[in-house]
């Protein structure tokens, strides 16, 4: 597993730029440093041609396997692009990159192949994405619900923001529930400067 | 049901979750370590419903939840008590407004005591203990 | 004139009437099974009656003898001998008085039990023939002063047994289970008639008495005693010549598993009448003694443990059946370890004695009780087989409460009969050896935990749906079981009123060989 | 002897409510059980989704700070500090450096709450009550710390965009020491009472086992991972807030235990030695702790305006006590973002409970559940399947592959 | 001596009073002191007795798939079984009521009764919880009735070496305290043997770590899942009046000392000394083998629990055995 | 052999003072209703529960006078806790919506928002007067 020595950020991109050619469509490194000493994180961001996207994820593990954080997703309207999070190169001090490869799919295919096969760990995202975004993930070994109720409505995905999002009436205002609405208004004196004194407030006990 | 005179002083506790945060979890685990120790009172945590006088509920009611803290109310022998520990299970508190909750927790469960508190200190949770032993000592006077 | 020629003539009626009621059953059953089930029933009825005489005298006069042949006593012919003139005696003494109550008492039951039991099945003629005859059987192999006799019963016994068990025809495994057991009779037989020539090629006697006068203990006679002990020791089931009870016991209808037991025990019977009668004080009862406890120790632990793992309630209880014959042996066995020592025999031996016959007496009820319960049980199921059973305590209470009284009794808790009976063997042979007080209480608790899994498999959990149309046993079976439970309950809650009255007798008797050579041979 | 008595029995479903430390979610597991030994698990976490992402998307910054604090009352402030992270970096800020080391120092002093917290509950799952009274009353020091410095035990509202809402003050700075030297004083006798005792070896060594590769495989994190052997913690490898600046070493259980060998009784070992580290991280942070202010703008509604304008896509991340914690957040010039994922430390645990639980014994489920300190640890329900039903055991949640290495594993 | 009916009626009456009032006032103790090593206040010592008051007028739910009956049967059957035990057992140094039958091996096995009851309860509510639970309580039972077997029987064993009619008989215990019968070999096999039983006094009394059938965070009350109320008090008072007969078992094997007797008082006096020293020595023998073993261990896995009773406190009880013989024969060699 | 580190540390603490803080007394008053009366009229007292620290943040206190109804709390409440009085332009508090983050404090302009220590906040009625702050 320890196949490539640690590489740098932009030698990451290079490689895939170098692998996958134009199937690359950005590919960027931001970095961030916190503390007095501002040390520096990377995080890279590759967004890759569907065909490519599982392509792009064997070569990452070539890179050396990496730790799958978490699949993200948005809804950009007429597509939804997968961002699927990783980390490598853990294990050495400051040395982790986090990789998030990209990939877009428009609403007319929701289907991604699985890659639990490449990381098993993946299982619960996916079951997450479809449930959430109403993607079709092909051959995943488990494809029930993971986080909503069995009666959760068919068709409705939370996290879209087109017309499958989740409908205003399902929303409960817990806020509003048994509030008194016709309560008096209390008086408000007239404008006075003594007011001040009460600043601190002080409690009961 | 009538209120035995034993009962107040022999309070023993179910607890569920019905969506909390886990910070009320928290706080009620911490009121039964030594620093608090409710059992000066008599109480107990008990780890089936069938035994229990008190129900605390925590957390703003997930439609997976309600029916079973239904089902667990109704296991529970009369007389019987509930508590709602913590701020979303009396009105949503920061989970207001989602598309998954069936609370607050008294549109599901005849709540007796309200312990505000995002979570409530250990001793807040005592407090309403107290709250509800003076309902019962009300109640156990008027029979 | 009746009374007075049924008193005289007890212990030959004793025989007589079921053998003539096995005859005639068939003829009966022509008019109507109605009227042969009455006929069965009062035979049956008649022979307790009879029996419970004859114990009474023995207990309140001493040995019964009884000469077949003999001038004072009328001359029939024994049905049983074929035409064989055999001159036969019949010695009962206490011990045999306690194998004759406890066969009329479990004859009893059964034979109430079986009337709705066996209804539904075909050929019930030879069916109550051969049980007739089995009990008449019985009821001579523990009654008869003679080896030859006793080994004429035996086998009688063995064949109706072995008939018996097959008797279920339509199951090939019953077939299978009785020629197995037809197998172990015979072998044994040929052990014990070869035993028998030995004995009467060297002193010219068949009478237990008389040869019990002029025993030697020569290389010859150790070899009968060897051959008798091995043939009977696997005729009474124990380890490690068991294999053949759990087949016979589970593929035979359960109320004659549970004559079966009483058929065992008659063996047993035959084991301790041999190794003391007649062997006594001759044979080196120390190591004789061991052998015994250790087949006893056998038993019990290999039964129990073989118990355990068993998915069939019959089988199951079969192998407790052995577990719990151990005991007997164990008891019996230490009493014969210290025959030759007064002091520690009447320190313990005899207690321990005691424990052991207490013991065959209470296995009987209880084995006997499990057995009917199971019988019950599969009556209503259809099956035997423990893991598809479940929820049955919801229909069936009475047979639930009757397994419960068994369960108890056999894991010796208290105050069930078991207990007490083990009590005494706990409490006495651990001064022969702690570790076997140890071992049998170990024993006992492992009996226990197999059937509170029992309990719990068959009649535990929520109703099943396959069950739905199970009800309560019919009501003969419930009497049936209910004189066993009964007895189970008053012997376990009055063990002091059993044992001084029946059992210690019983044991005296055993160990009195002088007593029993003098009133047999001056009675002759 | 029970084997056909759990056969025998009908698959129930009984809530046993989350009734002591349980303090967590309820899952819901189902066990195929043969005897007391589980052949098969499936669990179905969700009880309690509260669409906590759902609703970010409907709200400000400012107020989404305070729902990321409840996300979960265990680790309150890892969620918020990741989340502030995004946000900072989509719009630009530049948090003070002060603020920085506050939240190390709460960061780490949550760690300390949080690990003894799990021993507690680890200690009462194993029937050992004393111990998770002593636990517990142990970290009571911690909560008083806690509260002390943000205002609340559980839920501390310490952290905003762009910094921390409240400093630490001079007359804090003692506290703060007594309360470390209070815990460098206990470690030794904490480590002895869990890990000497020979009761808590013969329940956890070798039980609940994870191996280096299954951890790596089904993307474990934290001091779950750290017990199998896998070197990774944010703190070392990534930096952020105050730790690039410090010494930081992923702890892994040390070779004179045994070396890393992926059971219950490693996870306990990492823990505990990670209290010990976080003393430390704090004593670093209190003596390198800059001065200056703490909010990049302490004026909200500033900050509000700021962010409304932002437009970008950034990753938080930071080493909560149960492992990575992380947050990709999208902001495109609203109020509120447009896209937001939480990723919590236990989600990425939750599948390595299925390698772990297979072939050992009813007993062990509640600590072996517990080991991997799940915000979910009670077992809020239990079904026991009868075995061999079918529609219940092809209903299975495993997963192929999972199912298939644990075979291996098993052999 | 044949007591009348009327003194048995009697004394039983006022043993079972005993019995449960100071099983109450033992539990009390336990939670108190148990409290108090872990650091908290505890409740009041008259807690128990509350709890059970509060059960008593709680309502009695019966599980929907329980077999009624014998649901309700068990606690009852439970309890009456605990309290016969006690009649059995010298109390403050008097003779048992039911003396004629006081015997140890009898004893032995009337404890586990209160146990059968409670299994026959778990399975008859029909719950899998207290399925499991009934289930471990059998294998429990199974693991230490080996180990106190063989307690019993050495102490007995000795009791009929030294030449003592009826050596199971409490009575015969009672006048002859085991230790003066030893030499020094014998009393490290004794110390042994005490040992065992303080151990297997747990087991018997279910409590941690061999409460694996009530274990509550596996089973969440195990057997006792499903009951409630009137019943729950009953089995409540059981799991009293069984920790007053095991700890007055062990305080009747290896301690039966009479302080009145000691200092000379006799009468009335003497017999409240002798009873307030009773219940001092099983609230110390209570203290050690319940609250000191409960607090200070994790729970035990079954297969552990069987294998501690099984393998290490037999082999520590057949070494006392063997020691206790040894001593014997070195003795009257 | 087996180790059971916990039992000296446990004897230890059998003899030591036990760490439980009396809130709100050592154990049950023989009626509850009676002593608080008691401590009302000052017969008796309450053991006081562990004291809060300076920042704690109890109960919220508004100062309606201040405030000048600019609403900019409400738009910061993560709890939906703060209702807009439109008629006398001021704000009205749900305490038991209110999560205690004292956001709505740093926001006001007018300093009108402040967190107490009070925190024993239990009710039976959770639209109590107590529990509306306004
Ligand atoms: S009230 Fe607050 S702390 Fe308690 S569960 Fe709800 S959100 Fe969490
Ligand atoms: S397993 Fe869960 S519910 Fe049971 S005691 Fe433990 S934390 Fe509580
Ligand atoms: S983090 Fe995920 S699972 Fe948790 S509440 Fe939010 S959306 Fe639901
Ligand atoms: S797993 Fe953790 S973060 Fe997710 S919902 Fe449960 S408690 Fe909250
Ligand atoms: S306008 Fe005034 S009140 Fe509003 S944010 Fe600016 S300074 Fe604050
Ligand atoms: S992993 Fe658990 S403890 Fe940590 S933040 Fe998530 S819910 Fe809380
Ligand atoms: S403290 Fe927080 S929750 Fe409460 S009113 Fe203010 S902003 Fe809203
Ligand atoms: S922010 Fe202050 S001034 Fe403005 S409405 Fe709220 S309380 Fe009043």
């Amino acid at each position: 597993m320890n196949a490539t020595p640690h590489l740098i950020p932009q030698q990451v991109i290079d490689r895939f730029k170098e692998k996958f050619g134009n199937g690359i469509r950005d590919a960027k490194v931001t970095e961030r440093g916190e503390g007095t000493k501002k040390v520096k994180a990377y995080n890279i961001w590759i967004r890759v041609d569907r065909e490519l996207f599982r392509p792009a994820i064997q070569e990452l593990i070539g890179i050396r396997f990496p730790h799958l954080a978490v699949i993200a997703g948005n809804d950009l309207g007429s597509e939804i692009e997968l961002l699927y999070i990783f980390s490598v190169f853990y294990g050495q001090k400051f040395g982790e990159y986090m990789v998030t490869i990209g990939v877009r799919l428009p609403k007319s295919d929701l289907t991604i192949p699985t890659i639990t096969d490449l990381i098993p760990g993946a299982l619960f995202s996916e079951r997450e994405k479809q449930e959430f975004f109403g993607i079709t993930v092909i051959d995943i070994p488990d494809g029930r619900r993971l986080f909503l109720p069995e009666d959760f409505p068919q068709g409705v995905y939370p996290w879209r923001k087109d017309e499958t999002g989740v409908p205003p009436e399902m929303i409960k205002n817990l806020w509003e529930v048994d509030r008194p609405s016709d309560r008096p208004a209390p008086p408000v004196p007239e404008k006075t400067p003594v007011a001040e004194e009460k600043k601190d407030g002080g409690g009961s006990q | 049901m009538k209120i035995p005179r034993s009962f107040n002083r022999s309070l023993w506790v179910f607890h569920l979750n019905t969506g909390s945060c886990n910070g009320c979890e928290i706080e009620i685990v911490a009121t039964i370590t030594p620093r608090y120790d409710p059992e000066r009172f008599g109480m107990r945590l008990v780890g089936s419903p069938k035994h229990a006088d008190v129900l605390l509920v925590t957390g703003p009611v997930t439609k997976k939840m309600a029916p079973r803290a239904r089902r667990v109310y109704e296991q529970m022998a009369n007389p019987k008590v509930v508590m709602c520990i913590g701020t979303c299970g009396q009105s949503g508190g920061v989970f207001y407004d989602s598309y998954n909750l069936d609370g607050p927790i008294d549109q599901v469960l005849p709540v007796d005591v309200y312990v505000p508190g995002c979570p409530p200190r250990p001793e807040a949770i005592i407090y309403g203990v107290v709250k509800a032993l003076e309902k019962l000592e009300r109640l156990e006077a008027e029979q | 004139m009746i009374p007075g020629f049924i008193a005289t003539n007890a212990p030959a009626l004793l025989i007589a009437v079921p053998l003539l009621g096995a005859f005639l059953s068939p003829v009966i059953g022509i008019i109507s099974r109605d009227a042969r089930a009455l006929w069965v029933l009062a035979i049956i009825t008649l022979t307790a009656i009879i029996g419970y005489f004859v114990a009474f005298l023995v207990y309140t006069e001493g040995t019964v003898l009884y000469v077949f042949g003999a001038a004072e006593t009328a001359l029939t012919v024994p049905p049983d001998s074929g035409g064989i003139p055999i001159r036969i005696i019949f010695a009962i003494d206490a011990m045999s008085a306690l194998m004759v109550i406890i066969a009329v008492t479990v004859g009893f039951a059964v034979i109430l039990y079986s009337l709705s039991s066996d209804s539904r099945r075909s050929g019930l003629e030879a069916y109550y023939t051969i049980f007739l005859l089995m009990i008449g059987a019985v009821l001579g192999m523990v009654s008869t002063g003679d080896l030859f006799n006793f080994f004429v019963f035996l086998e009688i016994s063995s064949l109706a047994s072995a008939g018996l068990v097959a008797y279920k025809v339509e199951r090939g495994l019953a077939v299978e289970a009785g020629l197995k057991y037809l197998l172990v009779s015979t072998i044994g037989g040929i052990f014990f008639l070869f035993a028998i020539g030995i004995l009467y090629g060297q002193y010219n006697a068949l009478n237990i008495a008389m040869l019990a006068e002029v025993i030697q203990w020569t290389p010859l006679d150790k070899l009968a005693l060897v051959l008798i002990i091995a043939a009977l020791a696997a005729k009474c089931g124990a380890v490690p010549m068991h294999f053949w009870t759990p087949d016979a016991y589970s593929m035979a209808p359960s109320a004659v598993t549970a004559m079966l037991v009483v058929a065992s025990q008659a063996s047993l019977y035959g084991l301790f009448r041999i190794c003391f009668t007649l062997y006594g004080m001759t044979l080196s009862y120390v190591t004789i003694g061991w052998v015994i406890i250790i087949l006893g120790l056998l038993s019990m632990i290999v039964g129990v443990t073989m118990a355990i793992p068993q998915k069939d309630i019959k089988r199951l209880m079969a192998y407790h059946a052995v577990s719990q014959t151990g005991y007997m042996l164990l008891g019996v066995g230490v009493g014969l370890a210290v025959l030759g020592d007064q002091a520690l025999l009447s320190s313990y031996g005899t207690t321990a004695m005691e424990g052991g016959i207490f013991h065959i007496f209470n296995h009987a009820m209880y084995k006997g009780l499990l057995f009917l319960t199971a019988g019950a049980i599969i009556y209503q199921v259809g099956t035997s087989d423990l893991n598809r059973m479940g929820g049955l305590g919801h229909k069936m209470k009475w047979t639930m409460i009757f397994f419960i009284i068994g369960a108890l009794a056999i894991a010796g808790i208290p105050p069930f009969n078991g207990f007490a009976s083990k009590f005494l063997i706990y409490e006495s042979v651990f001064a022969f050896s702690p570790i076997l007080s140890i071992i049998a209480m170990v024993v006992s608790i492992l009996t226990l935990a197999s059937f509170v899994k029992v309990f719990h498999s068959v009649f535990m959990g929520p109703p099943l749906p396959e069950h739905e149309n199970v009800k309560e046993a019919p009501h003969t079976m419930l009497i049936g079981m209910t004189i066993l439970a009964a007895l189970v309950i008053i012997s376990g809650i009055f063990p002091e009123f059993f044992i001084q009255n029946l059992i210690a007798p019983a044991a005296n008797a055993l160990i009195d060989q002088a007593g029993y050579i003098a009133t047999v041979l001056g009675g002759a | 002897m029970s084997a056909e008595k759990t056969k025998k029995t009908v698959p129930y479903t009984v809530p046993i409510g989350p009734v002591h430390p349980a303090l967590k979610e309820p899952v819901m597991f189902t066990f195929g059980m043969e005897g007391e030994i589980v052949r098969t698990v499936d669990f179905a976490p969700g009880q309690t989704h509260r669409g906590i992402e759902w609703m970010g998307m409907r709200r400000n910054p400012v107020q989404i700070v305070h729902l990321t604090d409840r996300v979960c009352g265990i680790c309150g402030i890892v969620h918020s500090i990741s989340f502030a992270r995004a946000v900072e970096q989509i719009v630009g800020i530049e948090v003070p450096e002060r603020a920085d080391y506050i939240r190390t120092i709460l960061h780490e002093l949550e760690r300390i709450q949080s690990h003894l917290l799990w021993a507690g509950v680890a200690a009462h799952e194993l029937g050992f009550d004393s111990l998770f009274y002593l636990a517990w009353r142990v970290r009571e020091e911690s909560m008083d710390l806690i509260e002390n410095l943000t205002g609340n035990r559980v839920n501390y509202g310490i952290i905003q965009v762009g910094g921390v809402r409240r400093d630490i003050s001079d007359e804090q700075r003692p506290l703060i020491e007594k309360g470390l030297a209070y815990y460098e004083g206990l470690l030794d006798q904490m480590a002895t009472l869990f890990l000497e005792d020979s009761t808590i070896r013969m329940r956890c060594r070798d039980h609940g086992f994870l191996s280096e590769d299954d951890a790596r495989k089904l993307c474990t994190v934290g001091p779950s991972a750290r017990a199998s052997g896998l070197n990774m913690d944010v703190r070392q490898d990534y930096p952020y807030c105050a730790y690039g600046d410090l010494d930081v070493k992923a702890i892994l259980p040390p070779a004179e235990t045994g070396g890393p060998r992926g059971d219950v009784y490693d996870r306990i070992i990492v823990r505990l030695l990670e209290i010990g580290q976080s003393v430390g991280i704090i004593r670093q942070c209190l003596d390198a702790m800059p001065a200056g202010e703490i909010l990049w703008e302490p004026k909200m509604a500033k900050l509000l305006a700021a962010c409304k304008k932002a437009d970008g896509e950034a990753i938080g991340r930071v080493e909560a006590p149960r492992g990575e914690c992380m947050h990709y957040v999208r902001m495109a010039g609203k109020e509120a973002p447009e896209s937001w994922k939480i990723k919590a430390s236990t989600y990425s645990n939750l599948m390595s409970w299925i390698p772990m639980l297979q072939g050992e014994q009813l007993a062990d489920i509640p600590i072996i559940v517990a080991s991997i300190d799940p915000c979910l640890s009670c077992t809020d329900r239990v079904t026991v399947v009868r075995d061999g039903k079918p529609d219940i055991l092809t209903k299975e949640d495993l997963t192929r592959l999972s199912r298939e290495k644990t075979r291996r594993l098993m052999q | 001596m044949t007591p009348d009916i009327p003194f048995i009626i009697i004394g039983a009456v006022l043993v079972a009073l005993f019995g449960i009032v100071i099983g109450l006032f033992l539990m009390g103790f336990d939670r108190i002191v148990a409290a108090r090593m872990q650091a908290r206040i505890g409740p009041p010592i008259t807690q128990p007795f509350t709890d059970i008051r509060k059960l008593f007028a709680k309502e009695n739910v019966v599980p929907e798939n329980a077999i009624p009956w014998m649901f309700n049967l068990a606690p009852v059957l439970a309890l009456a079984s605990a309290i016969v035990i006690l009649l059995y057992l010298p109390i403050g140094g008097f003779t048992p009521i039911l003396s004629e039958g006081g015997d140890l091996i009898l004893v032995m096995y009337l404890l586990t009764v209160p146990a059968l009851a409670l299994v026959a309860g778990g399975f008859a509510s029909g719950s899998p919880y207290a399925t499991v639970g009934a289930q471990r309580e059998m294998v429990t039972m199974i693991a230490y009735e080996f180990p106190l077997a063989i307690v019993i029987i050495a102490i007995a064993w000795k009791l009929a070496a030294a030449g003592i009619a009826l050596p199971f008989t409490l009575a015969s215990i009672q006048a002859n305290p085991i230790w003066g019968l030893v030499g020094p070999l014998g009393t490290i096999g004794l110390l042994i043997l005490l040992v065992v039983l303080l151990i297997v006094t747990p087991a018997e009394l279910s409590r941690i770590p061999f409460d694996t059938p009530e274990a509550e965070t596996e089973l969440a009350g195990g057997i006792l899942v499903e009951y409630s109320g009137k019943n729950l008090a009953l089995f409540s008072l059981t799991q009293g009046v069984k920790t007053v007969a095991m700890a007055s078992l062990v305080v009747a094997l290896f301690f039966p000392y009479s302080l009145a007797a000691f200092i000379g008082l006799a009468g009335i006096s003497g017999a409240v000394i002798d009873i307030l020293f009773f219940i001092a020595l099983i609230t110390l023998v209570a203290f050690v083998s319940v609250s000191v073993v409960r607090v200070s261990m994790a729970r035990f896995r079954i297969n552990q629990v069987v294998s501690v009773y099984w393998v290490y406190l037999a082999i520590a009880g057949l070494t006392g055995l063997l020691l206790v013989m040894a001593d014997q024969i070195i003795g009257v060699i | 052999m087996a180790r059971l580190p916990m039992v000296p540390e446990l004897l230890k603490q059998l003899f030591s003072r036990p760490a439980t803080n009396a809130f709100p007394s050592r154990h049950l008053p023989p009626s509850v209703t009676g002593f608080l009366a008691k401590v009302a009229s000052g017969e008796a007292t309450i053991h006081p529960p562990v004291p809060t620290p300076p920042k704690f943040r109890g109960k919220i206190v508004y100062d309606r006078e201040a405030c000048i109804g600019c609403t900019l709390c409400l738009k910061v409440c993560p709890a939906h806790a703060i209702e807009f009085i439109p008629e006398t332009k001021r704000i009205r508090i749900y305490i038991t919506q209110c999560i205690f983050c004292s956001q709505c404090n740093d926001i006001c302009p007018k300093d009108a928002l402040h967190m107490s220590p009070d925190f024993l906040l239990a009710t039976e009625n959770r639209y109590a007067e107590s529990q509306i702050v306004e």
